[in-house]
């Protein structure tokens, strides 16, 4: 059985090295702050003991008045699994670190969420519209979104 | 070495050749279809239907049209309505199965054909006429009254309203299809809900 | 004296024969070798998750019979399973039985698919592929008489399956089963010694392990890498752990290997049916659940699957309502074509076709 | 008159019918024709015309059946019926085909170099009506008897290349420039070991003209020449670009290579001249190695039927190759060409060379005569030679697997963000 990562075990995990990364936790999510993303996924992946070196899925859910980036982790060592989760509070060009660089996976997943739901990735190699063309003015997945192109 | 391989392949081409084909010339011989297949001419019938628009509530697509006048009789013991536009377009009907899957009174089924191929787009929409008189040949899908008493829609002759039967399901007791009612105990127990809203 | 040659851009467009659908390649060449691959994707995109926003939880269903088309069966019940974890329900074992059966079923029907595909790719005029649509469409028969389609199914409803089988439809498998092995025995023969298509696969499109893992590769891509890493052992849902069967695993990770752990997997699932119908025993094929279904508010879930491209994620998101707050779909074939870039890059127009073929997309599942 | 025309039967019957006078009486024999004594030049006109119309008849209506063969089967090679729905077992499908291609638009891409695009087709046919001339189809019924017949067919059928270069450039579409420069690469190198395998032949047939070869063939050329028939057979296929040969229109590379631009008439000529070729190139495989029309019994009046026996077996083989094996990446046909075929003709010719000199002219009483009991001992010495050599360069190519290809940390990536169209 695959296990699941509790939020509080992880924090502990991550206490020494990030003390004010880890912005709270609940049931098997953590949530963690977004500027420290990037490091502390470098962290999860390269230590030994977590070893979190696959990276599932790259969502985003828009709770209007913040965006919520959810990273479901996996290790295919010790067969174990965590969610990761941040906030970003501005709806006009919101950012967050990408994690293309530790899990060069997230690639496409972070091009699409940039597209459909907004949220830009700085350090992302290619960041561009992935499933819509380029000139389509707006986000459709925000929850705000009105359909302003088809008929 | 070189050319076993490529031999062997050849063996394998060479016995099909041989062998019958194994497609059917599609208007002469006809595959056997099985009595659950959902198919396009729906089995509508109007003396179930109470006009209560579950199914086009349910359709994921909204394509079903129902509008109904109050019927001139009994109107205050809740007579049921007169069902005047019934329009199912089949168009845009991906045959889901979820109309009939909804339908409280068992009155909507799924047809067993699927050759009602039109020229026009306004053609390949059901009106309510041709559903009364199209010939009923319901699929057993979602109809396991059918299926107990082995109903093959290919072979079998037309049903009646009264011989089509009825399934008891167990969300049909105490909800509506759509109303919002706290969950049900199995239906052995418990009696039905008292305000029923 | 060098000759002046220079790069020319081509379109591998969305109409092309086998993109294996509407994928649009803005290729690079060098003459017959390729200097840059860029996938532009979007050609299919039609919003579901946007519109599942909009539909109660079982209309959802029948939007995932149109992810990943080929295989509608695994979207079903990787869905079924997300929104079980989401309200807390138990299966019956009858139910789950019956979804394990028709999975594995629709998983040797995918891989027939890519395994002809990729013989019509690699040239073999469409043979191979009928003698795969052959065997398929046997088992598009049996899906006809469980639940009446043979390719959008939605089958399955959280908390089981719509309907128990009919009776006619065991004779019916077991009749399939006899003669499946046979099938498959005569579709090895015809491919895995033909030297050409050795030739052509073997040590071509090589995908090391750790590159595969990093770009969250998952599936036969992954396997035929070197990891047996299959989510029904790893974390086994509905009755993977009372059913044996043993993962195939490839060594070198280039399209020979893929090639053949997809027939492998064929076998595997054939034996897993076989348990299957051994082991099932009668009993409710649905768990009593209103006719509309109502997650608490703000609960979430993220129920995956080892659909035969990868792992087929759902993440779901409920606020109270009757309709999901959010439902993102995680799909194998966009994910797994990260890796498209390292597979092409420096191998010839012939190779690019093939590899693109033993990766096994479906535009469907990509594009959403 | 040419001395060819003279023997030709058909010529000769229409000449002496239409044109018969006492001028020509030592051709046809002093009956008088129909025309007045001075039109001797109309009844030749009217002779040869009826000689080409009867070929290119033959010819494209062959490729109609061919197409028709094919489909079948192909189709009964994977389980299913062909075409059945025009006429009795679909044999007015290709009709009905054709007739559709009459009647599609026949497009000219823009950019396209109309000269040259217009003359594919019209080169295409011409290459594969010339090269019929020369084959014999039944005991004396034959076009002409050139001395050097085998040299003419190949000659001829290497045009081909220059129209496939044609169409592919003139066409300006990316696709059909990769199947054109496919195709010349491919076809230029499969010329050489198909001159090559037909050097055997013409060494033991003692003369280059297909009517004698056919004579000399009192076993066939397929048992005394098995590596000759092989490498012939391999190069024929990869000219005509079969399976698994077929790079130059890989449908599921580059769609449909060198004719991806071609509609209408055009590509219904295009598609006959392939057709066709594959007819001829079978009939010269039944008359270079299985004897063309001389059968067991009563080959002097059945030799048409035994030729298209022959013929017919060739093309179920070519069919049958078809519908079973994919299709070899560029360079491994190339490797497969100068690495594979190019040695076993040298090999080929050395030892039919030699065996030829010992046999017939060493002690030989008429210089060059090859007995039939001596041609059998060349078979018993060529088949096992043919099995060693195939297994020992079998080898050479396999071990050609591609070990993965160089990364190009050299060539900069185009930068990913211009967006070009």
């Amino acid at each position: 059985m695959t296990r699941a990562f509790q939020g509080q075990e992880l924090a502990g995990f991550l206490r020494q090295g990030f003390p004010d990364a880890v912005t709270g936790w609940a049931g098997d999510c953590l949530w963690i702050d977004a500027p420290r993303l990037l490091d502390v996924a470098r962290f999860l992946k390269d230590e030994p003991s977590l070893a979190f070196n696959f990276l599932s899925s790259v969502s985003a859910v828009d709770y209007i008045d913040h965006f919520e980036l959810v990273y479901h982790l996996t290790s295919m060592t010790h067969n174990h699994s965590a969610v990761l989760k941040t906030r970003v509070y501005t709806r006009d060009d919101p950012s967050v670190p990408s994690v293309v660089a530790v899990w060069p996976g997230a690639d496409f997943q972070e091009r699409e969420v940039w597209d459909l739901m907004g949220v830009a990735f700085e350090g992302h190699p290619n960041l561009k519209r992935i499933m819509l063309w380029d000139g389509f003015p707006g986000h459709p997945h925000r929850k705000d979104f009105e359909d302003v192109v088809s008929y | 070495m070189y050319g076993f391989g490529l031999a062997k392949g050849l063996m394998v081409t060479l016995k099909n050749f041989i062998n019958p084909p194994f497609t059917t010339q599609y208007p002469e011989e006809r595959l056997p279809q099985h009595p659950r297949f959902r198919g396009e001419e729906f089995a509508w019938y109007e003396e179930r239907c109470t006009g209560c628009a579950s199914c086009a509530k349910y359709c994921p697509l909204g394509i079903i049209k129902i509008v109904t006048s109050p019927s001139e009789t009994a109107i205050l013991e809740g007579d049921k309505y007169n069902i005047d536009v019934f329009d199912i377009d089949i168009g845009r009907c991906m045959f889901c199965g979820l109309c009939v899957e909804a339908c409280p009174y068992d009155a909507l089924f799924m047809g067993s054909g699927f050759e009602r191929g039109r020229y026009q787009r306004e053609e390949l929409v059901i009106g309510v006429d041709e559903l009364r008189e199209a010939v009923k040949r319901p699929s057993s899908w979602f109809r396991p009254q059918l299926e107990e008493a082995q109903y093959d829609p290919h072979t079998g002759e037309p049903l009646a309203w009264e011989e089509v039967g009825r399934e008891q399901w167990p969300w049909h007791q105490g909800e509506k299809a759509g109303a919002r009612i706290d969950w049900r105990p199995r239906r052995g127990g418990g009696e039905p809900p008292e305000d029923g809203a | 004296m060098p000759i002046r040659t220079e790069p020319v851009t081509v379109n591998i467009g969305p109409q092309h024969p086998s993109t294996h659908g509407v994928l649009r390649l803005r290729v690079t060449f060098d003459g017959e070798v390729i200097v840059d691959v860029e996938p532009i994707f979007g050609y299919l995109h039609r919003g579901s998750e946007k519109l599942a926003e909009e539909r109660n939880y079982v209309q959802v269903l029948t939007l995932t019979d149109r992810l990943d088309y080929v295989a509608s069966m695994t979207n079903n019940q990787a869905y079924c399973l997300a929104v079980e974890k989401l309200m807390g329900v138990e299966v019956p074992l009858r139910g789950q039985y019956l979804r394990v059966l028709a999975a594995e079923l629709q998983r040797v029907a995918s891989h027939l698919v890519a395994v002809g595909f990729l013989l019509q790719d690699l040239g073999a005029l469409a043979t191979p592929l009928m003698y795969c649509f052959r065997f398929r469409e046997k088992i598009l028969d049996l899906f006809e008489m469980l639940c009446g389609a043979r390719i959008t199914v939605s089958y399955m409803r959280p908390g089981g399956v719509f309907a128990d089988a009919p009776p006619d439809f065991w004779p019916a498998l077991d009749v399939l089963l006899a003669e499946a092995s046979e099938l498959v025995a005569e579709l090895e023969q015809l491919l895995m010694q033909n030297e050409i298509v050795l030739i052509r696969t073997k040590n071509v499109g090589v995908l090391p392990l750790e590159t595969a893992i990093a770009h969250s590769v998952s599936g036969p891509v992954l396997k035929a890498s070197g990891l047996a890493w299959d989510w029904r052992k790893m974390d086994p849902y509905d009755v993977y752990d009372r059913v044996r069967f043993d993962v195939p695993v490839g060594d070198r990770g280039d399209n020979y290997d893929r090639l053949r752990v997809r027939i492998e997997e064929v076998k595997q699932s054939l034996g897993i049916v076989s348990q299957c119908v051994e082991q099932i025993e009668p009993g409710p094929a649905r768990a009593e659940l209103p006719f509309v279904l109502r997650p608490p508010a703000g609960a979430e879930a993220y129920g995956r699957v080892e659909a035969p491209k990868g792992e087929l994620g759902f993440y779901l998101v409920s606020d109270g309502s009757i309709a999901p707050y959010r439902c993102k779909i995680r799909s194998p074939s966009l994910i797994n074509l990260t890796v498209l870039r390292e597979l092409l890059i420096g191998w010839k127009l012939a190779d690019m076709i093939v590899t693109l073929g033993s990766i096994d997309i479906n535009m469907g599942e990509v594009d959403r | 008159m040419g001395p060819f025309l003279r023997d030709n039967v058909v010529f000769r019957e229409v000449y002496c019918w239409l044109g018969g006078s006492e001028s020509n009486a030592g051709l046809c024999g002093g009956a008088d024709g129909l025309l007045p004594a001075g039109f001797e030049w109309a009844a030749y006109f009217a002779a040869g015309f009826a000689i080409i119309l009867i070929l290119v008849n033959g010819a494209l209506l062959g490729a109609a059946a061919f197409v028709w063969a094919e489909r079948r089967l192909l189709a009964r090679f994977q389980s299913r019926r062909g075409p059945n729905r025009w006429g009795p077992w679909g044999v007015l499908q290709p009709i009905a085909d054709l007739l559709k291609l009459l009647i599609k638009e026949d497009i000219i891409p823009h950019a396209a170099d109309r000269v040259a695009f217009t003359l594919v087709p019209i080169i295409m046919l011409m290459a594969l009506l010339l090269s019929l001339a020369v084959l014999p189809f039944a005991k004396s019924a034959y076009l002409v008897n050139l001395n050097i017949g085998v040299l003419y067919i190949v000659a001829v059928s290497s045009i081909t290349t220059i129209a496939i270069f044609m169409a592919g450039w003139s066409s300006a579409n990316k696709y059909a420039m990769f199947g054109a420069m496919r195709g010349v690469a491919m076809l230029i190198s499969y010329e050489i070991p198909l001159v090559l395998s037909l050097v055997g032949v013409v060494l033991i047939a003692g003369s280059m003209s297909l009517v004698s070869v056919v004579e000399a063939q009192t076993i066939p050329f397929i048992i005394v020449q098995p590596l000759g028939a092989l490498i012939f057979m391999l190069g024929i296929s990869a000219e005509l670009n079969r399976t698994p040969f077929d790079i130059l229109e890989a449908e599921s590379e580059i769609i449909a290579g060198y004719h991806t631009e071609y509609s209408g008439i055009k590509f219904a000529l295009i598609q006959a001249a392939e057709m066709a070729g594959v007819l001829a190139a079978s009939g010269f495989l039944a008359t270079l190695f299985l004897g063309g029309w001389s059968g067991p019994f009563l080959s002097g009046q059945l030799g048409a039927l035994w030729f298209l026996a022959k013929l017919g077996f060739f093309v179920f083989l070519f069919i049958w190759i078809r519908a079973t094996f994919p299709r070899l990446r560029i360079d491994q046909i190339m490797a497969f060409a100068w690495k594979f075929l190019l040695p076993l003709a040298l090999i080929n010719i050395a030892v039919t060379a030699v065996q030829v000199y010992f046999f017939g002219f060493y002690q030989a009483e008429v210089p060059g005569e090859i007995t039939r009991g001596e041609l059998l001992i060349m078979a018993a010495i060529n088949i096992p030679l043919a099995l060693v050599s195939i297994a020992a360069f079998g080898r050479v190519t396999r071990e050609k697997i591609r070990v993965p290809a160089p990364r190009f940390e050299g060539l900069a990536p185009i930068p990913r963000t211009a967006e070009v169209d």
